[in-house]
C-alpha cells in the first residue's frame, strides 16, 4: 500500500499545504518555495509513474482498493489506479500546476492560502484522475470546487464574487446531475446483481455494463437517460454549448495561475470524465448518441471561435478559444474510433499545455499594459518582444501549428471523425468537414488577435515595460517545449495510451 | 347511553375549530391562549367520550385527558408568564404589533440589546 | 398491572439524569441568584455525560417496560445524540451566559437538562401518552427559554409566538390522537399498529386525518413546509445558544418520534402517506434553500437553512421505512448535529463579540479576526451544503442512494439541484469570512474555553464522519433499530 | 328524545356559545367569564358521558385554576376594556376563518363517514385511573412532573419581576 | 544519401543557434545562416548526384500510434525532391548572403536570420518528406515562417496586416489539404506516397472520392500557390523584406503547391474532373495575374503578379499531364524569379527603399551589375531563346496544346504575350529611361524609413551582386537540363520509375511561336516605354474601366471582405449578443427567479404571528385535500 506511486502522488499536495499552513504568513519565500517544491515532487512523482506505467498492459496498474464504508448492500472503496488515460492526465496536472505556482511567485496578496488552495486543488486534480470509485471520484471532483472558488473569489479581478460564485453553482450543479447519474447506474446494476454485492468501481461497472448481467437488463431508454444526463453532467465541466457561459467568467476575473489550472486542468476533468465513465461504462449509448456528440462538438468548434473572433478582452478571447477547443474533444469521442479516442485525449493534454501558455501569456502582459483590452495594446514585439514571441508561439499552437501537440490531437480527431463507422455517425463527413473549417476561424481569431497586440507600431506608453523577467522563463519555456515535445513526437504520448484506447473502442466492437 | 357518539364529536370538532379561528383571528394576546385552551379541551371531549361509548372504551382516555389537562394547565401557565414579560417590555398585547423580526423588518432592530 | 414488576433499570440513565437535574436546581436555589455560578454549567455537562455513559452502559441489551419505555437501539442511539448535543448546547452557553446577565444560569441549565430528559423519555417511548408527555416536556422548556431574555423584546416575541403557534400544534397533535385512540382504544403504538390495516380499511378518511393531524404537529417541531413559519423569527429572537437547541436537539428528537410514530404505527398503511411525506419533503426543500438566498442575516439563515436539512431528513421517510433508512437518518442526524452546532457556537462566538449583532457582515474578514473559527465555521458551512470529506456530505449521499434505490429520482434530484442553491448562501458566509475585509473597528476575536472546545469537538466529528463513515455506519448497520 | 340527548343539547348549546362568545365578544373580561362558562358546559359533558373523576378535575382546573390565570393575565396586562383600532387585515380575517371553516367541514365530513357501533357504556372511575397512572403510564405520570416542575420554573423566571 | 536528413538540419541549427545567441551575434549572425545553407547545399549535391542513377532511398520511424496503426515519419530521397533540394538551397543559400547587405541596417538582422533558418529548414523538411502528412506538418510551418518574415517589419500595420492575410488564406487552402488527406488516409490507411501511389493505381480509391481527395488536395495547392481565388495575399505579402519574397514568395515556398500537385500527381492522373480543374485554375490563375500585372506600378507588386501567373503556368502544366513540364518551369522558374527579386532588392536599396516605378528610371547606367542580371532575368521570363524560360514555357505551351484544349492553349499563349509585356514595362521604365527619384526625395510618399544617405543611386555590394549574377548564370543555363536534343534528360530522371504516361513535347513550330509571342510583348513594351511611340497611357485612355479594375486587382480584397470576412464578424457579434443575453440570460435568469421567488416565499414572513397560523393551518389543509383527493377519499 504505502509504496503505490498514486496514493503517494495525492498525499504528497495534501502534506505540502499542511506543512504551509504551519510556516506563519510572513515568511512567504519560505511558502513560496514549499510550495513550488511540493509541486516538484508531485512532478517527479508523475514522471517515475509515467516511467513506470507498463505500455504493453490493458487494464489499470498501480491499483488499489481498500474498503472504505459500506451502506447497506452497497461497498464504497478507496479504489485508485491508473490506465493509458489518466497517466498523461496526471502528468499534465503535475506539470501545469508546477508551472502556476512558479507563475504565481509574484503574488504578494495572502500568500499563504494562495498556496494552500492551489496545493488542495492540485490533490484533488489528481485524485480525480487516479479515482477508480464513482464515489471516490466524485469526492475529488467536488473538492476541486472550493479551491478554486477562492482562487477566483479572493484573487480574482473586478467581478470575482460574480464570475467565483457563478463558478460555483453552474459547476456544482453539474456536479449534482453527475452524483446522481452515477447512483443511478450504481442502483441499476446493483438491482441486477443483486444479492451479489456490488461496489462502486468504476471496473467493475464498466464490466457490469459492457459484458456483465447489467449490459443486458438495464433498458435502452434507462441507459440513454443516464448517458445523457452524465454527458451534461460533464458538458458543463468541459465545457459544451450551451452550457458554457460560466467559463468566460471565470476565466476573465480568475488570476494568472488559476486561469492556468482551470483551463489546462479543470475543463480536462469533464473530457476525462466523459471517456472514463461515459464512454466506459456505456459504450453503446456513446455510440447512440455520438451524433448529438458530434454535432455539439462542432457546434462547440465554430461558435466559441465565433465568438472569440469578436471578443475585446484578450483574456476572454482566449476562454472562448479554450471552448471552441474543447469541441475536439467532443469530436474524438463521438467517432468511436480509435484515431478519434486518441485525439479527444491528445486535445486535452495538449490544450492543457497550450491554455496554460496562453493564460500565462495573458497574465504577465496584462501585468505589464495593466489593461487586457485588445485594442489598448499595440506594439508589444516593440517594448517586450520577448513576452511577444511566446505569446506568439502560444497562439500558433493553438491554432494548431503542425510541430506543436495541438495539430496532432486535431489530425487524430479529424482522421477519427472522418472515418467515424457511418452506421454510427452517418453525417460523419458534413460535420467533420464543418469542424475543419472552424480551424480557419481559429487561425483568423488567433492571428487578428496577435495582429492587434504585438504587431503595430510601437505604443509610447509601452515604451518603458520590461521584458519577460527570469521566473517567468520557467512557465513560458517550460510549456511550450511540452507542446511541442508532443508536437514533434507524439509517439511518447501516443504509446501510453494506445493500449487503452483499443480496449476502450474495442467495447463498441469496432 | 343514547346520545351516539358522533354528536360529541361533532361538538369537539366545532370547538376545535372555533378554538383554531380564535388562535388564528383574535388580536387580544389572552383571548389566543384562551382560544389554545378551548382547542385542547375539545381533544378532551373526545377522549373522554371515546373512552366512556366509544367502539373500545376503556379507562385510557380518561388518563389521557388527565395528562391534557395537565400540559394545558402548564401551557397557560407559561404562555401567560411570557405575556407579562412581553407586555412589561412593549406596552402592547396586540397581536398584530408583535411583529418586529419579519423578513422584510429590515428595521427590526437587528441586535439583541 | 405492571406497575412494580417491570425493569426498573431499564430506566436508570432517565432516573439519573432527573435526579442531577432536581440537583442542580437546588444547588443553583441555594447559592443565591445573582452571583456567577459556572459550576452549574459544568455540573449539567456532567449529569449528561454521565447520563451518556450510563445509557452506554445500561441499554445495550435492550428491554421494555409495558410499550410506555422502550429500550432499542434506535432510543439508544438518539439519546446519546441529544445528550451530546445538550452538552454542547450548555457549553457554548456558558459563554453566552457569562456576557448576559439578566439570563438566569441556574434555571436556564437546569430547565436544559429537564429537555434533555424529556427528549430521552420522548425518542424512547411506543405510547403516544408517554410520548406526548415527553414531546411537551421538550416544547413548553423550549417556550420559556427561549424568552429567557425577558428584558429583550426580541426574544420574549421569539417566545411568544413559539407558544401560541406550537401549542396549537400540540392540539393538533393530541386532536389527531384522541382519534387514533378512540378507533383503536389503545394508546400503544404497537397495538395501534396491529390493527391498522382493518382500521384504515374501515376508518380511512378519520384515520387519515388523525395520521395528517399528528403529521402536522410534528412536523412543526421539525419545522417542515408549511409549517414551519415559526422557524426564522423564533429563531432570530431566542438566545443564540437556545436556537442552536432548537435547531439541533428539539427538531432531531422530534424527528425521533415521527420516525417512531410512522414505524410503529403507521407502517402498513405506508403507501397512503409516503407521497405526502416526499411531496412535503421537496416542498421543504424547495422552500427552505429558496428563502434563505435572499437573507442577510446569519441566524435567519441557519433557520432557513435548518428547514431545508428537514427536508432532506424526510426523504428516507418518504422513501421506505427500513433499517436501512434509520441508519440514514440517524447518520444523518448524527453528522447534521455536529455542523449545526458547531456554527451555532461560531455564530453565538461571533455575534456576541460583534455587539450581539448577527448580521452576515459581522463574518467580514473572520479568517482574519480569528483564522482557526473561520475555517471551522467554513467547514461546517461546507458539511451543510453537503460538500465532500464532512459527515454532511456522506449523510446526504447516503439519502440520495436510498431515495435513488426506493425509485424516488425526482426527489433525489430536487435535493440535489436545492442543495447546489444553497451553495450560494453558505458560500455567502463563506466569502464574508475570507474574501471580505474586516471592518474597521472589529475587535479581535478572544475565543472562549467552552466555544473552544464545541468547536474541536464537532469539527472533529464533521470531518472524521466525512473521511471515516464507516465509524458509524459499520456498527449502524449492525442495529436492528426498533424491538 | 331521552334525558340524555336534551343534557347533552343543553350542554354542548351552552359550550359552543361560550365558545363562540369567548371569540367574538369585545370586552375582554366577558370573554373570560364566557370561557368558563364553555368550560362548566364541557364539565358537565363529562359528567354525562360518566366519567365524573374527569369531570370534577375539570372543573377543578380549568374553572378553577386556569380561569383565574386567565383572569390574573389580563388584569396584569390591560385593566381596562381596550379597544383595538380597527383590524386593517380582513383578508387575514376571512382566511382564518375559512380555513377554520374548511377544517370543520373536514372534520364533519370525516366523523359523519365512520359508522361507529353503538356501546353500552363504560363507566370509570378514580381507582381505575389512579391504578392505570400508577400502573402503565407511570413513565408518563412521572414526567408530567417534570413537565411541570420545569413550566414552573420556566414560569418564573419568564415573569419574575426583579426587585430592581 | 544516409545523410540527406542532415540537409534541413543545418539551417534548423542555424535557427536554434540564432534563437538563443542571436542577440550577440548581431550582424555575424548572417554568417551562420550562409555557412549552414552552404552545408545544405553541398549535401544537396551529394544527394543528387547520388540519386541519379540510384535508388530512392527512404528512411522512416515510428512517430504515432493509434489503434494498429502506426503514423511514420522519416525523410527519402527521390528523383523529385532531390532536384528541388538544389532548388531550395541553391535560392536559399543566395538569399542568405544577399540579406547580408539588405538587411545590415536593421538592428533585427538576427531574427531575420533566423527566420530564414527556420524556412529554410522547414523547406527542406517538406521536401524532404516521404508521406503527405509530414510534407503537411513542413508546409503548415513554411507558412509559419512567411507570416513571420512578411510580418517581420511588425510596426509597419501594412505588414502586419499582409501577414495575418497571407496566414489565413493559405490557411483556408490547408483546411482543404487536411480534408484531403484524411479522407486520403481513411481510404489507403497510410499517409506514405508509395501506399497512396500504389492504393491509386490499383483502383482501391473509388471515383467519385478519388476525384474529391484530389480537388481539396489541390485546394491546398491553391492557397500556396497563390492560385485564383485565393491568390490575394500574395500580392500583399510583398510587405516583407525584398530577400524574404525571393525566398518565400517567388522560388520556393509558392511552388510548394507545385510540388504538392507534383507528388501526388498519381492521385490527380486517376480522376479526369480533378486535372480539368486543375488545367482550368492554372490557366485562368495565369492570365488574370498577367492581366493584373500590366498595371502595377510597384516594382514587388508587379513581380508578384508575375509570380502568380508563372504559377499558374506550371499548375497548367500540371493539369494537362505536363508532369515534366510543370516541374521544370518550377525549377527554371525558381532560378530567374529569384533573380528578378533580388535585383528588384538591389534597385529597392540604390533608390533608398521605395519601390514605386515612377520614381526610378535610367538605372542601367547607375548600376550595371543589377541591371544585366535583371534584363537577363527578364528575358528568360519572357521566354527568350536559349534563356531557361524558353524551354520550361515551350514545354507547358506544349502540353496545354496537346492534352488541353485551345481555350487553355489560348490562355497560355495571350498570357505568355503578356508576361513578355509587362516584364519589360518593367524594366524600361526602372533602367532606362531618366532617374526620376531625385526631385522627389522630399516627398517620400511610399518610402520607408529615413535615409541618412540621399543621393544618387550606385551599385551595391559584393553581397548583393554576387548572388544576382550566380542566378543569371543559372536562369541562363537551367533549361539545359531538359534540353530535347539531349534527350529530355531531366524526363528521364523524374519520371524513372513512375507510371506517368508520356510526356507532351512541342514540335518546333511550337517554340517559334512562343519566342514570336515573347518577342511581340517585348517590342510593344520597348515602343511604348522606352521609344515612347506609343503613348504609356494608350490602353488605359482607352479602357479606364478595365484599367481602373485592374489597377484594384478586380475588387477581389473587397468583395472577399464583403462576403467572408464582415458577414463572419457580424455573426460572431450577433453570437455574442445571443450569448450573452440568450444563453447565459437564461443562466442568470434562472439565477433571478430562483433569488425572486425565495423572496417572494420570504414575503410571507412578515412577522405577524396569526399569518404564520393562517399559512401553517391552510397549508395543512391544502395538503390534507389534495391528499384526499389523490387517494379517493372523499368517495
Amino acid at each position: 500500500m504505502m509504496g503505490n506511486i498514486l496514493l503517494w502522488l495525492i498525499v504528497v499536495p495534501l502534506v505540502g499545504a499542511l506543512l504551509i499552513l504551519t510556516i506563519p504568513r510572513e515568511y512567504t519565500n519560505v511558502i513560496r518555495s514549499l510550495a513550488g517544491l511540493t509541486a516538484a515532487v508531485a512532478l517527479v512523482l508523475s514522471l517515475v509513474l509515467w516511467g513506470m506505467f507498463d505500455r504493453g498492459a490493458a487494464g489499470m496498474q498501480f491499483y488499489e482498493q481498500l474498503e472504505w464504508f459500506t451502506l447497506g448492500f452497497m461497498q464504497v472503496n478507496f479504489e485508485i489506479g491508473a490506465d493509458g488515460l489518466s497517466v498523461p492526465l496526471i502528468a499534465l496536472t503535475t506539470i501545469v500546476t508546477l508551472f502556476s505556482i512558479v507563475a504565481s511567485f509574484t503574488i504578494e496578496h495572502r500568500v499563504k492560502e494562495f498556496y494552500v488552495w492551489t496545493l488542495v486543488l492540485l490533490t484533488g486534480m489528481l485524485g480525480v484522475f487516479v479515482a477508480l470509485d464513482m464515489f471516490l471520484f466524485f469526492l475529488f471532483f467536488e473538492l476541486t470546487l472550493i479551491p478554486m472558488f477562492f482562487l477566483i473569489g479572493i484573487w480574482g479581478g473586478k467581478m470575482r464574487e460574480y464570475a467565483s460564485f457563478k463558478f460555483l453553482i453552474y459547476t456544482g450543479l453539474g456536479s449534482g446531475i453527475m452524483f446522481i447519474t452515477f447512483i443511478v447506474i450504481y442502483v441499476q446494476a446493483a438491482l441486477v446483481s443483486f444479492p451479489d454485492p456490488m461496489s462502486f468501481s468504476i471496473v467493475e461497472l464498466t464490466e457490469a455494463y459492457t459484458e456483465g448481467a447489467a449490459a443486458g437488463a438495464v433498458g435502452g431508454a434507462m441507459k440513454g437517460g443516464m448517458f445523457l444526463a452524465l454527458f451534461t453532467a460533464f458538458a458543463i465541466k468541459l465545457p459544451v454549448f450551451p452550457f458554457h457561459t460560466w467559463l468566460p467568467n471565470a476565466h476573465v476575473e480568475a488570476p494568472t495561475a488559476a486561469s492556468m489550472i482551470l483551463a489546462g486542468v479543470l475543463l480536462k476533468m469533464g473530457g476525462y470524465g466523459l471517456i472514463r465513465v461515459g464512454f466506459g461504462i456505456m459504450p453503446d449509448q456513446a455510440a447512440r448518441f455520438a451524433t448529438l456528440i458530434a454535432v455539439l462538438g462542432v457546434i462547440n468548434i465554430i461558435y466559441g471561435a465565433l465568438l472569440a473572433l469578436v471578443q475585446t478582452d484578450l483574456k476572454a478571447l482566449v476562454a472562448y478559444s479554450s471552448i471552441s477547443h474543447m469541441g475536439i474533444v467532443l469530436l474524438g469521442i463521438a467517432s468511436i474510433t480509435e484515431a478519434g479516442m486518441q485525439g479527444a485525449i491528445f486535445q486535452l493534454v495538449s490544450h492543457g499545455f497550450i491554455s496554460a501558455l496562453l493564460f500565462f501569456m495573458v497574465g504577465a502582459i496584462y501585468s505589464r499594459t495593466k489593461t487586457r483590452t485588445i485594442s489598448e495594446m499595440g506594439g508589444l514585439s516593440h517594448s517586450v518582444p520577448v513576452l511577444a514571441g511566446f505569446m506568439l508561439a502560444a497562439a500558433m499552437a493553438s491554432l494548431g501549428l503542425p510541430g506543436m501537440s495541438g495539430f496532432v490531437s486535431e489530425l487524430m480527431a479529424f482522421i477519427g471523425i472522418f472515418g467515424a463507422p457511418a452506421e454510427i455517425l452517418p453525417q460523419a463527413v458534413t460535420l467533420g468537414v464543418i469542424a475543419v473549417v472552424g480551424i480557419i476561424f481559429t487561425a483568423a481569431y488567433l492571428l487578428w488577435a496577435m495582429q492587434r497586440t504585438t504587431f503595430g507600431p510601437p505604443k509610447e506608453k509601452y515604451a518603458g515595460l520590461v521584458d519577460a523577467k527570469p521566473m517567468e522563463y520557467v512557465p513560458m519555456v517550460g510549456l511550450l517545449a511540452f507542446t511541442i515535445l508532443i508536437g514533434v513526437y507524439p509517439f511518447i504520448l501516443s504509446d501510453v495510451i494506445n493500449t487503452t484506447v483499443i480496449d476502450l473502442v474495442s467495447k463498441i466492437g469496432g | 347511553m343514547t346520545v351516539p357518539i358522533s354528536y360529541f364529536l361533532v361538538l369537539a370538532a366545532v370547538l376545535f375549530c372555533i378554538g383554531l379561528y380564535g388562535v388564528l383571528t383574535r388580536r387580544h394576546l389572552v383571548i389566543v391562549l384562551a382560544s389554545i385552551e378551548l382547542m385542547l379541551n375539545s381533544v378532551n371531549i373526545n377522549l373522554v367520550a371515546f373512552s366512556a361509548i366509544g367502539p373500545y372504551a376503556d379507562i385510557t382516555g380518561q388518563v389521557f385527558s388527565l395528562f391534557v389537562i395537565t400540559v394545558a394547565a402548564a401551557e397557560a401557565a407559561v404562555g401567560l408568564a411570557i405575556l407579562i414579560a412581553l407586555y412589561r417590555n412593549r406596552d402592547s398585547i396586540d397581536v398584530i404589533k408583535h411583529d418586529l423580526l419579519g423578513t422584510d423588518k429590515e428595521k427590526s432592530v437587528s441586535t439583541l440589546q | 398491572m405492571l406497575a412494580f414488576e417491570a425493569t426498573w433499570s431499564l430506566m436508570t440513565p432517565e432516573i439519573v439524569l432527573g435526579a442531577l437535574a432536581m440537583l442542580v436546581f437546588t444547588i443553583d436555589f441555594m447559592t443565591g441568584i445573582h452571583e456567577k455560578k459556572p459550576f452549574i454549567g459544568r455540573l449539567s455537562i456532567f449529569s449528561l455525560l454521565v447520563t451518556a455513559v450510563l445509557v452506554l452502559v445500561m441499554n445495550p441489551q435492550g428491554g421494555q417496560i409495558g410499550d410506555t419505555f422502550l429500550v432499542d437501539p434506535f432510543a439508544m442511539v438518539f439519546k446519546l445524540i441529544i445528550l451530546v448535543g445538550v452538552a454542547l448546547v450548555i457549553m457554548m452557553s456558558m459563554n453566552y451566559l457569562d456576557r448576559n446577565e439578566d439570563i438566569y444560569q441556574g434555571e436556564y441549565y437546569s430547565i436544559l437538562l429537564f429537555t434533555a430528559l424529556g427528549a430521552m423519555i420522548m425518542v424512547s417511548s411506543a405510547d403516544l401518552i408517554t410520548l406526548f408527555i415527553g414531546l411537551e416536556i421538550v416544547s413548553i422548556s423550549s417556550y420559556a427559554l427561549a424568552g429567557f431574555k425577558k428584558h429583550n423584546i426580541d426574544s420574549t416575541e421569539a417566545s411568544i409566538k413559539y407558544i401560541v403557534l406550537g401549542g396549537t400544534a400540540s392540539a393538533f397533535i393530541l386532536f389527531g390522537m384522541s382519534y387514533l385512540y378512540g378507533l383503536t382504544g389503545t394508546t400503544s403504538l404497537y397495538e395501534i399498529g396491529a390493527a391498522m390495516p382493518e382500521l384504515f380499511a374501515d376508518y380511512t378518511v378519520m384515520i387519515m386525518i388523525s395520521l395528517l393531524f399528528m403529521l402536522g404537529g410534528f412536523g412543526f417541531k421539525v419545522s417542515m413546509v408549511p409549517f414551519h413559519m415559526w422557524a426564522p423569527d423564533v429563531y432570530y429572537g431566542a438566545p443564540t445558544p437556545v436556537t442552536a437547541f432548537l435547531a439541533t436537539v428539539s427538531k432531531l428528537a422530534a424527528f425521533g418520534i415521527i420516525i417512531r410514530v410512522f414505524t410503529l404505527g403507521f407502517e402498513s398503511i405506508y403507501a397512503e402517506w409516503a407521497f405526502i411525506v416526499a411531496t412535503i419533503a421537496a416542498i421543504t426543500m424547495i422552500v427552505g434553500n429558496f428563502i434563505a438566498l435572499t437573507q442577510q442575516d446569519v441566524k435567519r439563515l441557519m433557520a432557513y437553512s435548518g428547514i431545508a436539512q428537514a427536508g432532506y431528513i424526510l426523504v428516507p421517510i418518504a422513501t421506505v421505512l427500513n433499517n436501512f433508512s434509520i441508519t440514514v437518518i440517524i447518520f444523518y442526524s448524527v453528522a447534521y448535529i455536529m455542523m449545526t452546532l458547531g456554527a451555532f457556537s461560531i455564530i453565538t462566538l461571533v455575534s456576541e463579540q460583534s455587539g450581539r449583532k448577527t448580521g452576515m457582515d459581522t463574518f467580514a474578514g473572520l479568517y482574519q479576526r480569528s483564522p482557526y473559527m473561520a475555517v471551522a465555521m467554513a467547514i461546517f458551512l461546507l458539511s451543510l451544503a453537503g460538500l465532500p470529506f464532512t459527515a454532511g456530505f456522506i449523510g446526504k449521499a447516503n439519502i440520495f442512494l436510498l431515495a435513488i434505490n426506493g425509485n424516488m429520482l425526482w426527489l433525489a434530484i430536487i435535493m440535489i439541484v436545492t442543495s447546489i442553491i444553497s451553495f450560494y448562501y453558505y458560500f455567502g458566509v463563506i466569502k464574508q469570512m475570507f474574501m471580505a475585509e474586516p471592518k474597521p473597528n472589529a475587535e479581535e476575536i478572544k475565543v472562549p474555553g467552552g466555544i473552544q472546545a464545541v468547536v474541536t469537538v464537532t469539527l472533529a466529528g464533521t470531518v472524521l464522519l466525512g473521511i471515516l463513515p464507516n465509524l458509524l455506519l459499520d456498527l449502524f448497520t449492525g442495529f436492528n433499530w426498533m424491538i | 328524545m331521552t334525558a340524555q340527548e336534551i343534557f347533552f343539547i343543553i350542554l354542548a348549546l351552552i359550550a359552543v356559545t361560550g365558545a363562540l362568545l369567548l371569540v367574538l365578544l369585545k370586552p375582554i373580561s366577558h370573554r373570560v367569564v364566557s370561557m368558563a362558562f364553555a368550560f362548566m358546559a364541557i364539565s358537565g359533558l363529562y359528567f354525562l358521558l360518566g366519567a365524573e373523576f374527569i369531570g370534577i378535575v375539570q372543573i377543578m382546573v380549568y374553572v378553577g385554576a386556569i380561569t383565574i390565570l386567565f383572569v390574573f393575565g389580563m388584569m396584569m396586562t390591560e385593566h381596562r376594556t381596550i379597544v383595538f383600532e380597527r383590524d386593517p387585515r380582513l383578508s387575514h380575517q376571512a382566511i382564518g376563518l375559512i380555513s377554520s371553516v374548511s377544517l370543520l367541514g373536514l372534520l364533519i365530513f370525516g366523523i359523519l363517514s365512520m359508522d361507529l357501533p353503538q356501546t353500552e357504556g363504560y363507566v370509570g372511575s378514580a381507582e381505575a385511573i389512579g391504578l392505570e397512572l400508577y400502573g402503565y403510564f407511570f413513565v408518563a405520570f412521572i414526567g408530567s412532573a417534570f413537565l411541570l416542575t420545569a413550566a414552573l420554573i420556566g414560569a418564573i423566571v419568564v415573569a419574575r419581576k426583579e426587585a430592581d | 544519401m544516409q545523410l540527406a536528413w542532415l540537409i534541413p538540419v543545418f539551417p534548423l541549427i542555424a535557427f536554434l543557434i540564432l534563437l538563443f545567441f542571436g542577440r550577440l551575434l548581431q550582424e555575424k549572425s548572417a554568417y551562420v545562416g550562409i555557412a549552414a545553407l552552404a552545408l545544405s547545399f553541398i549535401y544537396s549535391v551529394l544527394a543528387l548526384f547520388e540519386r541519379v542513377g540510384g535508388e530512392t532511398y527512404t528512411y522512416v520511424f515510428e512517430w504515432m500510434t493509434f489503434g494498429e496503426t502506426s503514423l511514420t515519419m522519416g525523410y527519402e530521397v527521390t528523383a523529385l525532391n532531390a532536384m528541388m533540394l538544389i532548388v531550395v538551397t541553391v535560392v536559399s543559400l543566395l538569399v542568405h548572403v544577399f540579406s547580408r547587405e539588405y538587411m545590415h541596417e536593421d538592428h533585427r538582422i538576427h531574427v531575420f536570420y533566423s527566420y530564414l533558418g527556420l524556412f529554410s529548414f522547414s523547406m527542406l523538411g517538406l521536401v524532404l518528406a516521404p508521406n503527405i502528412l509530414q510534407l503537411f506538418i513542413f508546409w503548415e510551418l513554411v507558412g509559419l515562417c512567411s507570416f513571420l518574415l512578411v510580418g517581420f517589419w511588425y510596426f509597419k500595420p501594412e505588414a502586419a496586416s499582409a501577414a495575418k492575410k497571407a496566414f489565413l488564406t493559405t490557411r483556408i487552402g490547408d483546411v482543404g489539404l487536411l480534408i484531403g488527406l484524411v479522407l486520403l488516409f481513411n481510404e489507403v490507411g497510410s499517409f506514405a506516397y508509395a501506399d497512396i501511389y500504389a492504393a491509386v493505381e490499383n483502383g482501391m480509391v473509388e471515383q467519385p472520392m478519388v476525384t474529391a481527395i484530389a480537388l481539396l488536395v489541390f485546394l491546398g495547392a491553391v492557397g500556396k500557390s497563390a492560385q485564383f481565388p485565393l491568390h490575394v495575399w500574395l500580392p500583399d505579402a510583398m510587405e516583407g523584406p525584398t530577400p524574404v519574397s525571393a525566398l518565400i514568395h517567388a522560388a520556393t515556398m509558392v511552388a510548394a503547391g507545385v510540388y504538392l500537385v507534383g507528388v501526388m500527381y498519381p492521385v490527380f492522373l486517376a480522376s479526369e474532373t480533378a486535372l480539368t480543374v486543375v488545367a482550368y485554375t492554372g490557366a485562368i490563375t495565369a492570365f488574370f495575374a498577367a492581366t493584373m500585372a500590366l498595371v502595377m506600378t510597384d516594382i514587388k507588386r508587379v513581380l508578384a503578379y508575375s509570380t502568380i501567373s508563372q504559377l499558374g503556368f506550371m499548375i497548367l502544366a500540371l493539369g494537362t499531364a505536363g508532369y515534366v513540364a510543370g516541374l521544370f518551369h518550377l525549377m527554371t522558374h525558381a532560378f530567374f524569379k529569384a533573380l528578378l527579386f533580388l535585383g528588384a532588392g538591389s534597385v529597392i536599396v540604390a533608390v533608398h527603399h521605395r519601390q514605386d516605378i515612377s520614381v526610378m528610371g535610367g538605372l542601367w547606367s547607375k548600376m550595371k551589375i543589377t541591371s544585366v542580371t535583371f534584363l537577363i532575368g527578364a528575358l528568360a521570363i519572357a521566354g527568350i531563346f536559349p534563356l531557361a524560360g524558353f524551354w520550361s514555357k515551350e514545354e507547358i505551351l506544349a502540353s496545354a496544346l496537346l492534352n488541353g484544349n485551345g481555350f487553355l492553349f489560348g490562355l497560355a499563349l495571350v498570357t505568355a504575350f503578356m508576361t513578355a509585356f509587362y516584364m519589360f514595362r518593367l524594366f524600361f521604365k526602372t533602367f532606362t529611361g531618366d532617374y526620376r527619384g531625385a526631385h522627389d526625395d522630399e516627398d517620400e510618399a511610399d518610402g520607408h524609413g529615413e535615409d541618412d544617405h540621399h543621393g544618387e543611386p550606385h551599385e551595391n555590394t559584393g553581397f548583393m551582386t554576387m548572388p544576382l549574377v550566380v542566378l543569371a548564370v543559372l536562369a541562363v543555363t537551367a533549361g539545359f537540363v531538359n534540353l530535347p536534343f539531349i534527350g529530355y534528360p531531366l524526363e528521364g530522371f523524374l519520371t524513372a520509375g513512375l507510371n506517368l504516361g508520356d510526356q507532351p513535347h512541342g514540335e518546333l513550330w511550337l517554340a517559334f511561336l512562343s519566342l514570336a509571342v515573347a518577342a511581340g510583348g517585348i517590342l510593344l513594351a520597348w515602343a511604348m516605354y522606352y521609344k515612347g511611340s506609343i503613348s504609356e497611357d494608350f490602353f488605359a485612355a482607352k479602357a479606364p474601366a478595365v484599367h481602373k479594375l485592374l489597377l484594384n486587382k478586380y475588387y477581389l480584397d473587397e468583395l472577399y471582405t464583403a462576403v467572408f470576412v464582415k458577414p463572419t464578424v457580424a455573426v460572431g457579434r450577433f453570437f455574442w449578443e445571443m450569448d450573452k443575453g440568450i444563453v447565459d440570460g437564461m443562466v442568470n435568469l434562472i439565477g433571478r427567479f430562483t433569488s425572486t421567488s425565495g423572496r417572494t416565499f420570504g414575503k410571507t414572513h412578515n412577522g405577524q404571528l396569526q399569518t404564520y397560523g393562517v399559512v401553517s393551518v391552510l397549508g395543512g389543509i391544502v395538503v390534507i385535500a389534495i391528499a384526499f383527493v389523490l387517494r379517493g377519499y372523499f368517495g
